[in-house]
């Protein structure tokens, strides 16, 4: 029988990573289904594709920007899987270059930083920044996109950076920049480095699940393989990330890995974490209004 | 008004019935006035001359007939047909940038057959036809800007001459002709002329070439353009060389240079 | 119908904006993704009275008009004197052509390197885009030039110079008004989108690129409507002055 | 000399290449982001040789043809009757400008959603954006047309179709050709950038983003001077049919 | 050669030391041969008259010896000086094109001397002395293109005049202007002659003009151009009305006549 077909809108980063486990080890193949790469980088394609169909699911998606999308169409992006980060599943992270004294993030005062471009991004340094008692002024604090951030860093235009992973390891390897602080988010918006902030994750579009809740179950099933794969076998999923993504071969075993849980397997605590880290995003204004996220989480 | 016997008896003669009937034309440009309620009448089958000092708006007037330059007031009507319909010859003043710089020359020529859809093989055809006639020996294949003046507006004239147009304008047509090619394109005009009896306006400074070809001499003065006098001179035609010192023709020139000197002095 | 020929420009304007309704209406698009005229005009209207738009339209407005002048200083004199010798165009034509075809953004790590992260890099590399193709037109313009013109000032004995200067720069103004309007077009393009991507705090760039993030897309709307609207005035800036200028285009 | 002059493009090439050397070599850039003109070569020659480059290459080549015929495809008529009457143009000229200002990539979630997410988005972006910058030429040359030929073509009879096509199509020629040389180069750099970021698994901006990503800076550069060389290519190609076909200009 | 007794006496006479000296001249267009090496000398303080057909290459030698456009091969001479230190006169055959469209007509005939630093109220100060001397009645004030033929190329002559050139190239400068002003233009180029005694080169296809201005007249034979003839016409200026009923007069303009005529038929 003909394969049933699913078109992914694929952000190739490190936090695809369970799609990418699921594709190259015959996870999706196993169960029918044939899926379809589009190449999408970053949120808004991602959401525009959703919005109009022209995508069943997006391999990752930011939750921020997920909960946006659904205020707008609810039922846009539901989730299936999250991805958590934080201290020890190493994600955001502040950097400071190479010759710059900082011990922790008040020593960044008078420091020129750099910042993971968009609203988001910037209103959670600066609330960490603030956390460590540092008032605006303090500091200047620039957006950058994400492409840039190795650049100016060798380049010195910055003198610290809250930036994403893998940059993060290819600063550390090039030895120009050291880790200040990773875990932003689970210890100043969270209250705690080891908190799970549920930053993005894996997204079907209502429309698929509707139209062929059969086949979206399947899919689920494969994903929650990869899943599974990956948290028991980090070592070798990892090595999907070279293949796939922009992972520069020589910080792909000591790029730090994001836990990754499936929607059905959270629990009533994590999901009052997930709801907090969504809240926060509310009260800085990144969203325009307060939205239940246990809504948007889809079980089979 | 000079009034010769050679006219038709019966009045009017047959060939007076206006072609373009000019009435109460005026134009300006920047506060200028070109023409001031202007009359006038070209009657069909006639060859006009026009003779006038510089800027006094011979150009303006012929381009104001085939439609190149909006009128500010009047109208000039043409025996009932609509000007959209009427088919011109133009060889303009300045033929050089009115011929077509990605033509070669002979394409040029042929161009206004293509514009009323005659099929290639015949547009080669007449084009031939009219060389033969005009005993034309430059090379055709080249491009107007590889020619030099004189061969530019030569061609300008073939383009002119190629259609049987209804109404054939000449401003200057031979003012960068050599001597030999004056005197010869001067009798291929007559000659054409006698066999088509198209009506024709033609502008020239020289006023011995006027007065030859024409049947009337419109003599024009300075602004706002007037009728100055308007010539009659019906010697049959061909005119020869004779023609020329004929006392009639002499007299007809004299007056023409008499009124124009005068009317030049006045300005 | 001459005295109504200022408000011609309307007619492409309510052209754009009716075609605009009917593919709201018709839901040719989804709504969430493109928002009605009405709401659309709404946020440009609270965003230029008091709001953050206002500010950041003049922002960029600043820095296109930088960007242009620099631009042009350099590409008016340039462009003539590499115009006026076919041969020095045709030795340099290839550097020129090869950084009109690749990406400004592609540039953007170089030139962040050089100037920083502050304005400079924003003015320079859109200042840098716009003067390539200045540069391009009005040499093209020069090379075109009429030939007799040429000639006749040499003739009267007129230096290179001169002939560059009162000759030269003349023959080509309406090609290099032509390149002036591609250029401020492309400079405020190159701006906007440096807002976006090299870390800005205000300017139409930052407020699409925040509007997009946030899935704002009236004001995301807005803030591309309010771009395109200042880049159509730049140029009918352009246009009144060559209208002013060059009165003999055609003739 | 004459016979040189097809070799004058190699000056421009090795001015750039000496510029770029001198800056590498007096680390005015530091290395690590400005890789020295052998090493992009050997990059350059690697992925055009077997490596994944060559084949990137021929897919935006290949995005790019497609573009620039489907804008030259509708600008040049459009172009030829809009700047027949200075009337419509100036009551269209709004969207011309707007649209010519504002970034093609701020277009692309919209055009996302027309054309859906394979290649047609991106063709389409740049086809649009060529587009304008082609019929703004095009409409210009026909504009600024010599009017004794309309007249001459006028008084011959000729309809207002075949002035249009007879000579406003060829008086625009020269003019014509800048902006299909400004439109190809444009078309390139949106298909480059949209290989960047909407999102691509081939072509050169695919190549430029996963370099950069990937922090090899020598591929990045050399995937951009394939870009550059590509966009010098498409101009020449251009440069060439116009010698082929528009011998009369300035004459 | 006609020879005249006019000449003074001792041999060859003082103003016979050449200006302007050809040699092995060579000059193709697409590999039809316009000159192949030409010689012929301009002497200076002489007015030469040029005549021949349509297209033997009037306009291209004075563009060459002018350094307008390039000689195949050969040389032109000025006496000891480069090209380059050599002040032109210069009415252009396409008068039209030559002029300066974004500049009006004055600004137009004040040109040269902008170029050549004559401080801003000189230059009113000689353009008004020579609209004054001239006699123009139109509006200078105008843009070319505002203009009809003939005035735009009376605004030409004027900006040829306005200097003392070295040497003073006409192409067909009469062309377009009506028959007082052409008369009026050959009195006043005749008067300049006689005051400065500029070499003057005058391309002309009036050939009554052409000897009643000339010291000699060039006849140059159609392709590759050939010195036909290099008649001699001394009579003493100025030449007056009187002059073209002279039988000298006459007699060398028919002699001319015959040798053009002869030329054309051969080709
Ligand atoms: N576009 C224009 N703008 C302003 N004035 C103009 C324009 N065209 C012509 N004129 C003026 O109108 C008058 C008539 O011009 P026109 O060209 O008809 O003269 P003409 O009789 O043909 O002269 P010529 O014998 O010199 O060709 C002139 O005085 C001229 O200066
Ligand atoms: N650019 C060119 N390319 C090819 N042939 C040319 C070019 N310019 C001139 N010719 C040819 O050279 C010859 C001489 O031209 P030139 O203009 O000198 O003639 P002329 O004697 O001035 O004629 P006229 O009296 O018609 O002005 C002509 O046969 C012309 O066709
Ligand atoms: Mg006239
Ligand atoms: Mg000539």
């Amino acid at each position: 029988a003909a394969q049933d077909k699913v078109k992914v809108g694929v952000f190739p980063v490190a936090s695809t990573l369970p799609y990418f486990v699921a594709l190259d080890r015959g996870f999706f193949k196993e169960t029918n289904i044939e899926v379809e790469t589009i190449r999408l980088i970053g949120g808004p394609p991602n959401v525009a594709a959703m919005i109009s169909n022209q995508i069943d699911a997006a391999a990752v998606l930011v939750t921020i920007e997920g909960m946006n999308a659904n205020l707008k169409k609810p039922g846009v992006a539901m989730y299936i899987s999250l991805n958590s980060q934080n201290k020890t599943y190493q994600m955001e992270q502040f950097v400071v270059r190479k010759g710059f004294e900082a011990k922790t993030l008040k020593d960044l005062k008078g420091a020129k930083i750099m910042s993971a471009p968009g609203p988001a991004n910037v209103t959670m340094a600066k609330a960490a920044l603030a956390a460590a008692g540092l008032k605006e002024g303090d500091y200047t604090i620039d957006q950058l996109d994400m492409g840039q951030h190795v650049n100016a860093m060798v380049a010195g235009t910055f003198d610290a950076g809250y930036t994403l992973e893998p940059n993060a390891s290819t600063m550390r390897k090039m030895g120009v920049a050291t880790t200040l602080e990773a875990g932003v988010i689970a210890h100043y918006v969270l209250g705690n480095p080891e908190a799970d902030a549920y930053v993005g994750g894996g997204a079907l579009t209502s429309e698929f699940i509707k139209t062929r809740p059969d086949v979206a179950k399947r899919f689920t099933a494969a994903w929650a393989k990869a899943v599974d794969f990956i948290n028991k076998n980090p070592k070798e999923a990892r090595q999907h990330l070279l293949k796939n993504t922009f992972t520069p071969p020589d910080v792909v075993d000591t790029v730090p890995m994001i836990k990754y849980v499936m929607a059905k397997d959270l629990t009533a605590k994590d999901k009052q974490v997930y709801q907090k880290f969504i809240d926060f995003s509310v009260t800085t204004g990144t969203l325009p209004e307060k939205i239940d996220v246990t809504k948007y989480l889809q079980t089979f | 008004m000079l009034e010769t016997p050679a006219g038709p008896p019966g009045g009017t003669p047959a060939p007076e019935r206006a072609h373009v009937t000019i009435r109460g034309l005026s134009k300006r440009f920047n506060n200028v006035v070109i023409y001031d309620k202007f009359d006038f009448d070209i009657p069909r089958g006639t060859l006009i001359s026009v003779f006038g000092p510089n800027g006094c708006g011979k150009s303006t007037l012929i381009n104001m007939i085939a439609g190149l330059i909006p009128v500010d007031e009047g109208e000039i009507l043409f025996d009932g047909k609509k000007l959209s319909e009427i088919k011109f010859g133009y060889v303009f003043q300045n033929y050089r940038e009115a011929l077509f710089p990605w033509l070669r020359a002979i394409d040029n020529i042929e161009y206004p057959l293509k514009v009323m859809q005659v099929p290639n093989v015949e547009r080669r055809a007449r084009s031939e036809k009219l060389i033969a006639n005009l005993g034309v020996k430059i090379d055709l294949k080249r491009y107007p800007y590889e020619m030099s003046g004189g061969q530019q507006q030569l061609v300008s004239i073939m383009r002119a001459l190629i259609v049987e147009p209804e109404i054939l304008f000449l401003d200057e047509p031979f003012s960068a002709l050599d001597y030999e090619m004056t005197l010869f394109m001067r009798e291929q005009l007559q000659r054409v002329f006698q066999e088509t009896g198209t009506t024709t306006v033609l502008v020239s400074h020289d006023l011995e070439e006027a007065v030859y070809l024409a049947d009337r001499v419109l003599l024009l003065s300075r602004h706002p353009a007037l009728v100055a006098d308007y010539v009659r001179y019906d010697d049959a035609r061909p005119r020869t060389d004779a023609t020329l010192s004929e006392p009639e023709f002499i007299r007809v020139k004299a007056h023409c240079l008499d009124v124009f000197q005068r009317e030049v002095r006045k300005g | 119908m001459k005295r109504f020929d200022p408000l011609l420009p309307i007619i492409g304007v309510v052209g754009l904006i009716v075609i605009w309704s009917f593919a709201v209406w018709g839901q040719v698009v989804d709504p969430v993704l493109l928002p009605s005229p009405t709401k659309t005009f709404w946020a440009l209207w609270k965003g230029m009275n008091g709001g953050a738009l206002g500010f950041d339209f003049l922002k960029t407005v600043q820095r296109t008009a930088i960007s242009i002048l620099i631009a042009a200083a350099i590409a008016l004199p340039l462009g003539i004197v590499l115009g006026s010798s076919e041969r020095l165009y045709r030795s340099v034509e290839f550097v020129i052509d090869f950084f009109r075809s690749t990406p400004a953004s592609a540039m953007f790590p170089l030139f962040l390197v050089l100037f920083g992260v502050g304005d400079k890099t924003k003015i320079s590399v859109a200042a840098f885009g716009a003067m390539l193709v200045i540069l391009f037109n009005v040499a093209y313009g020069v090379m075109n030039a009429r030939k007799t013109r040429l000639l006749a000032a040499k003739v009267m004995g007129a230096s290179r110079l001169r002939v560059l200067t009162d000759v030269m720069l003349l023959e080509s103004l309406p090609q290099t008004f032509i390149g002036l309007r591609n250029g401020v077009s492309l400079a405020l393009v190159i701006i906007v989108v440096a807002e976006m991507f090299i870390g800005s705090t205000d300017g139409l760039g930052h407020r699409v690129f925040e509007a997009q993030q946030l899935f704002e897309m009236p004001d995301m709307y807005a803030a591309i409507f309010a771009a395109g609207a200042l880049g159509y005035g730049f140029n009918l800036l352009f246009l009144l002055v060559e209208r002013r200028f060059v009165h003999w285009s055609g003739k």
